[in-house]
């Protein structure tokens, strides 16, 4: 840990502000499939400085949400993967996955000798593995260094991602779940 | 998500809500998906240069497009850069066509299934089939419960409605091993089959008079015997689009070496532009123009005697009363099996001769033999012949006199020749007539067993079949009662005999592709409570799943392939595992196997399986396999039909006195017998009770950009070929006050489909086409087998796809903007939007 | 896609796969027509490109393939004006590959450049027929080296008719494309072709092309291919 | 032939107006890349020789780019 790292949310002074670290951590939580772990997580409290995080409601209605913003199949998706909005042929399409960016996202990664648990289950620049990553960085890198993965990655495509998905009628949850990380990745 | 993986993730997610919560216990304390390299043991996919090394994967191509190209695989840092075509063992099969090498935006599509799915307002108590369609919402499940709910539904329905409930359905979308079969004759049900159904026409008219092949293309010369042809006739196949990566080049082989191209089509094709000599027939007069070109054999005498002597019934003496043969038992009192009575024109006396026997016999002429009067075979084809002069056919199927005199000429004088059909004109109700038409044409031309034959537009190699041992065939299986295509239909709607309420399909976009009819089987599939679909991407049919499983990508599974159109047996070695959590087909059935008690016949490890077949054949070894990507079969060119013939004469029946009568729309209602080729015709006839309603037949051609409905979600080719259009002649587009380019709506009675006019110099005034393969949500409204009539015929038995007629108007102001015209067509349309 | 290298047109109708003509009345006096033209960098030995370019970033190269040095390219865009096959390409947008070594079989081509086809020059370096030779379905275009005159595409134009386009101009284009009834082509490193131009089979290495004059490309026009 | 991508210089009226749109907006002479793109044709027609085509348009180019590094130029061609 270098001296700059940001410290964490302390809940017991009711400080509002997280670290940054925390923010993009727990943003990643966010976007991962909702679970009943992933409930507990969101329903202990330390995410309600996100508003509106816990508004997912019901979750087997959140779990058929995610699946037709995120998983598909049908034509509602919209693939968080980072090269499925920078590398397709023109930026009305959407590109394929495992695109160059994707490598470059993986070359971040690899830098800091970061692996991914399970590597085929899904390419590396997903959304939630990108914040996690921010998260990382912020933690234990200059904030310079932090700054540079958001401007070559995650500004990069995320605008488009969520306009995408604004288009498919994304309920409360990931409407406040959007609002809050363009903030944090644009801040 | 299996046990362990959920375990895993929930673990996960507490400690990153535990950092959020309580401070960052350390630097990588955030971190959950990602993992410091030294706690991950092995590294996995290590990116190292993005200018790695390319390693070379030897795979294979597996759609039904007949190519069974080996493709050579390029991947680098784990993933596939590019796709080339391979130079096999028998290195002059070297093939691959632009789908081949675009395989890497399929493997990498955004919109691949990825995980498995459940219908979200299915479960097993209350499947609610009345939910499924357009809207129909799905929920992400594990393997183990997708497997689970499967093997479920499997018995509760066989215990409740008893085995034949149980429906198995694959299409021809996929080659490889899946044990699909395996597990179907160890759990039993019903299957469905392309015989009949689909494309079934004219292989059986060719089968029913000569015996030989099956419903689908006849057997022929293998392709490198092609060059030796001099009169090569491609019958209603644009093969320079839909087989130029194989078969097409064997036909320039032979034009360079002199032979005469003639092409019959009513679309001036990619292969049309290649033809000496084209015709440009009307739809539907194919059988019309085979009696033409007869006529004109005839008149002229060119036919060949010999073998119309040796290998035909031609002088069988027929009946004249009954039209029977002649009952060789009252010539000779210990006739060969399946001999026919001839008259010895030596001895002006009758003789039964047995197959492959010629002799000095009549090939015309009318005698009485104990008071019956009779002539020949021939006599009765010539008859039927003189009904169809040159002049009157032309007319009829519009086309010029001496072209069609032409035709006839080169086929029956230039030596020898071929005619390439391919299965366009079995999709006219009464098709398979041609099928007979042009077995009884190349008959009267003698070509059959010559080197430069052609039968087919594509040869079948027996060789490189894998030798599997029981591996289709498991102890303890049981034979699962088939239908028809063209049956199931009435399964779903009647429930007669079976009422299907389980159905698993795989390998297939039948909704998408060819069930004609949409609507029809959309409201028939309600009496399905339950639907498994296996596939890679999510396609029309797909949507109307209630459990959806994902499969790999083939470069993404392990196999051995045989070939049935080279001689090359194949390997393919896997790239990469499958993305996200798709499945080799095989973990899929053996998975459900094991649920059901069968565990024992699929071994764990699939390269088990593989390693049975390498082991039972002695032609190959897995160094060679994985060495070269294939193994030469021992196979020299062959020319096909050399023995006796599979009828009961072991001779071609160009009088077929055991003639089926066929029956259906069209046709007086005792049907019409086919003893000779006579032309039949439904809705493509002259007289046609709508023609007035419904002016323009309405054909879908294969095209170079899909293999069925495969490939159509590829951006590299949508880039080219970007939506659905009609091919219209500017003739009667104007006519409609149609401009190129608007969008046009295409109807009959039974549907319709809006999409774009095409101005094409190229296609017959009065015929419009709409390329085959596109998606549902390709379509502005409707899609192309809405307005096609699933009614077959009893004889043909054959889905009648061309056999349709439509009037076309220029659409509705409202559809003339839309996801193709809209400057944002993401999710709808457009390259990456997936449909097949 | 990016940006198109390589087009495979259509001479015939105004569309893709449609023939121009009339179509035969009842069968007689159609006049309907349709083939298709590759056309990519001709590779002109007088190449217009070459000379208008202010800053030399066009240029020939030892073995005839004309290229764009990316580093010097000011994106002027003279040499788009001065081809007259429209072969060349502007780099209106950022380049979509992200990782700056390009996509490791060519170089990155950044923003603001004019591109084109190399012939594959990083193939042929290798010792390998261009991408667009190798993945050739009907195996219509062949390339080799036509200083070598037992090479396939020496042997090809030796036999056939063969035409360059728009050869009034002068460019010279060292693209040839081969007209008449003939089978398909096979790349570079075959050597079927040569047994079947002459009986006797020729040696199987291919011709150093990297060393000689001229590099040639040659399309087989009336074999078929794709648009 | 497929309008986007028909060959241009053929007809030449035609090759004007593309010539037009492709130098819209180069960031430099649009009239000096037309000039030159028509006599390098003539260059390879043999009208005109490259030493010609060179001195023609070195002064322009030169005041154009600030430099003039074109292959033409003459053997002892003094700037």
């Amino acid at each position: 840990m270098t001296e700059n790292t940001p410290t964490a949310t302390d809940h017991s002074t009711g400080d509002p502000r997280p670290s940054i670290a925390d923010t993009f951590g727990t943003l990643a939580v966010c976007w991962r499939e909702p679970s009943e772990g992933w409930v507990d997580a969101i329903e202990s409290g330390r995410f309600e400085w996100l508003d509106g995080v816990e508004t997912f409601g019901d979750l087997d209605e959140l779990r058929v949400e995610y699946t037709r913003l995120f998983i598909g199949p049908g034509r509602d998706q919209c693939p968080p993967y980072e090269s499925v909005y920078r590398d397709g042929a023109d930026s009305d399409d959407l590109g394929p996955v495992y695109g160059p960016t994707t490598q470059a996202v993986a070359r971040w990664y690899d830098e800091y000798d970061l692996r991914l648990r399970d590597s085929r289950s899904a390419p590396p620049d997903h959304i939630a593995t990108e914040l996690e990553f921010a998260a990382y960085l912020s933690a234990n890198e200059d904030d310079s260094v932090l700054e540079q993965f958001l401007n070559e990655h995650l500004r990069e495509w995320v605008d488009q991602f969520v306009a995408h998905l604004r288009e498919n009628d994304p309920g409360p949850f990931y409407r406040a779940l959007i609002r809050r990380t363009t903030e944090a990745i644009n801040s | 998500m299996t046990d362990d993986e959920l375990t895993a993730s929930r673990r996960d997610i507490l400690k990153t809500g535990a950092v959020a919560g309580v401070g960052l216990g350390g630097g990588s304390g955030v971190l959950s998906t990602l993992q410091p390299a030294d706690e991950s043991g092995e590294a996995v996919d290590q990116v190292t240069s993005f200018l790695g090394e390319d390693q070379v994967v030897k795979t294979a191509c597996g759609p039904n497009c007949r190519g069974d190209c080996p493709l050579d695989v390029f991947v680098r840092d784990g993933q596939i850069k590019k796709t080339e075509q391979q130079v096999p063992a028998a290195s002059e099969f070297k093939r691959g066509c632009t789908l081949g090498i675009s395989h890497v935006q399929r493997a990498y599509n955004a919109k691949r299934l990825k995980y498995p799915m459940k219908r979200a307002s299915w479960s097993p108590d209350d499947p609610q089939p009345g939910a499924r369609g357009e809207d129909a919402q799905f929920e992400r499940i594990s393997w183990s419960e997708a497997l689970d709910l499967v093997a479920e539904q499997i018995q509760t329905t066989k215990g409740e409605y008893g085995p034949e409930s149980v429906y198995w359905h694959a299409g021809s979308g996929s080659q490889g091993t899946s044990g699909y079969g395996r597990l179907k004759q160890l759990v039993g049900g019903i299957q469905d089959s392309f015989v009949y159904g689909i494309d079934t026409n004219v292989g059986q008219g060719f089968n029913r008079i000569t015996g030989e092949g099956g419903v689908f293309m006849p057997p022929t010369n293998t392709v490198e015997d092609w060059a030796n042809a001099d009169t090569l006739i491609i019958w209603g196949s644009d093969i320079f689009a839909s087989q130029f990566q194989m078969d097409a080049e064997w036909i320039l082989d032979a034009k360079r070496n002199g032979a005469k191209l003639v092409v019959v089509d009513p679309m001036y094709t990619n292969t049309a532009e290649k033809a000496d000599l084209w015709l440009p027939i009307r739809p539907g007069k194919d059988t019309h123009l085979a009696l033409a070109m007869m006529n004109y054999i005839f008149e002229n005498e060119v036919y060949d005697d010999t073998f119309l002597r040796q290998r035909t019934n031609a002088p069988a003496l027929v009946r004249v009363d009954d039209g029977t043969l002649f009952d060789p038992t009252r010539v000779s009192d210990n006739p060969p099996d399946g001999g026919i009575v001839v008259m010895n024109e030596e001895t002006s006396e009758p003789n039964v001769v047995g197959a492959e026997t010629g002799g000095p016999f009549a090939l015309f002429g009318e005698w009485t033999i104990d008071g019956v009067a009779v002539r020949t075979g021939l006599a009765a084809l010539r008859e039927q012949a003189s009904e169809y002069q040159p002049a009157d056919v032309a007319e009829v199927a519009g086309l010029s006199v001496a072209d069609i005199k032409t035709a006839a000429d080169w086929l029956a004088t230039r030596g020898a020749g071929g005619i390439l059909p391919a299965y366009s004109v079995g999709r006219y109700l009464y098709g398979h007539v041609f099928g007979q038409a042009y077995a009884t044409l190349m008959a009267l031309t003698g070509d059959y067993g010559r080197h430069g034959n052609v039968h087919a537009q594509h040869p079948s190699y027996g060789g490189p079949s894998l030798q599997t041992g029981d591996w289709g065939n498991p102890e303890g299986g049981v034979s699962l009662d088939t239908y028809g295509y063209q049956e199931i239909l009435s399964l779903l709607e009647n429930g007669d005999p079976v009422q299907p309420r389980f159905l698993y399909g795989t390998n297939s976009n039948m909704l998408g592709n060819q069930f004609p009819n949409r609507e029809r089987w959309l409201n028939a599939m309600e009496s399905l409570d339950t639907i498994v679909w296996a596939d890679m991407y999510h396609t029309p049919t797909t949507q109307q799943a209630d459990i959806i499983l994902p499969a790999a990508h083939w470069f993404e599974t392990e196999d051995v392939l045989g070939s049935d159109h080279h001689p090359n047996i194949r390997y393919r070695e896997q790239a990469h595992e499958p993305l996200w959590e798709a499945r080799d087909d095989y973990y899929i059935m053996a998975g459900i196997a094991e649920r059901l008690g069968h565990g024992d016949k699929f071994p764990d490890d699939k390269r088990e399986v593989l390693d049975r077949f390498v082991q039972n054949d002695d032609r190959l070894s897995w160094e060679q396999l994985r060495e070269n990507g294939t193994v030469e079969t021992d196979e020299t060119p062959t020319v096909a039909y050399t023995d006796a013939f599979g009828t009961e004469s072991g001779r071609i029946t160009v009088y077929d006195d055991d003639a089926p009568t066929e029956k259906g729309p069209g046709l007086p209602d005792e049907g019409i017998s086919l003893e000779v080729p006579e032309p039949l015709e439904a809705r493509t006839a002259d007289d046609w009770e709508a023609q007035n309603e419904y002016p323009l037949v309405f054909m879908q051609k294969h095209s170079k950009w899909r293999i069925h409905s495969q490939w159509a979600n590829v951006p590299w080719l949508r880039e080219v070929n970007r939506e659905p259009q009609l091919d219209i002649h500017p003739k009667d587009a104007e006519q409609r006050d149609i401009s190129d380019g608007e969008y046009v709506l295409v109807h009959n009675d039974r549907g319709s489909m809006v999409v774009r006019a095409k101005y094409n110099e190229g296609i017959q005034p009065g015929l419009v086409n709409t390329d085959q393969g596109w998606w549902a949500e390709d379509f502005v409204e409707g899609h192309y087998q809405d307005p096609i009539s699933a009614e077959t015929a009893d004889v043909g038995r054959t889905f009648a796809f061309y056999d349709c007629r439509v009037e076309v108007e220029r659409a509705a102001e409202e559809y003339q903007s839309n996801q193709y015209t809209q400057d944002n067509p993401r999710g709808t349309a457009g390259s990456a939007s997936g449909g097949d | 896609m990016g940006q198109a290298w390589n087009r495979v047109l259509t001479v015939g109708g105004d569309h893709v796969d449609t023939p121009e003509g009339s179509y035969p009345e009842d069968g007689d006096g159609g006049t309907l027509e349709m083939s298709y033209q590759p056309t990519a960098c001709q590779h002109c030995e007088n190449a217009p490109c070459v000379k208008v370019c202010p800053v030399n970033a066009t240029f020939t190269r030892e073995d005839g393939i004309v290229e764009i040095d990316y580093d010097k390219c000011i994106g002027c865009r003279y040499c788009m004006a001065a081809c007259p096959y429209n072969a060349r390409v502007f780099n209106w947008e950022d380049p979509q590959h992200v990782p700056e070594e390009g996509t490791g079989d060519v170089e990155e081509r950044p923003q603001g450049v004019v591109e084109k086809c190399t012939f594959c020059s990083h193939r042929v370096e290798e010792g390998l027929d261009p991408s667009c030779v190798v993945n050739c379905p009907a195996d219509a275009r062949i390339f080799g080296d036509f200083d070598d005159e037992n090479s396939t595409v020496s042997k090809y134009v030796a036999e056939y008719d063969t035409h360059q386009l728009l050869d009034d101009k002068g460019t010279d284009p060292k693209t040839y494309y081969i007209q008449g009834e003939m089978s398909p082509g096979r790349p570079w490193k075959g050597k079927e072709l040569e047994e079947e131009l002459d009986e006797e089979p020729t040696a199987e290495e291919p011709a150093d092309v990297t060393g000689d004059e001229s590099v040639s490309g040659a399309a087989a026009n009336p074999t078929g291919g794709d648009d | 032939m497929t309008e986007e991508s028909r060959p241009h210089h053929e007809p030449i009226p035609e090759w004007d107006e593309i010539a037009d749109e492709i130098l819209e907006g180069c960031g430099y002479d649009p009239d000096l890349g037309k000039r030159m793109a028509e006599d390098a044709i003539k260059i390879a027609n043999g009208e005109l020789t490259e030493q010609e085509f060179h001195e023609r348009y070195h002064e322009e180019v030169k005041a154009e780019f600030g430099t003039d590094d074109r292959p033409t130029k003459p053997e002892g061609f003094d700037d």
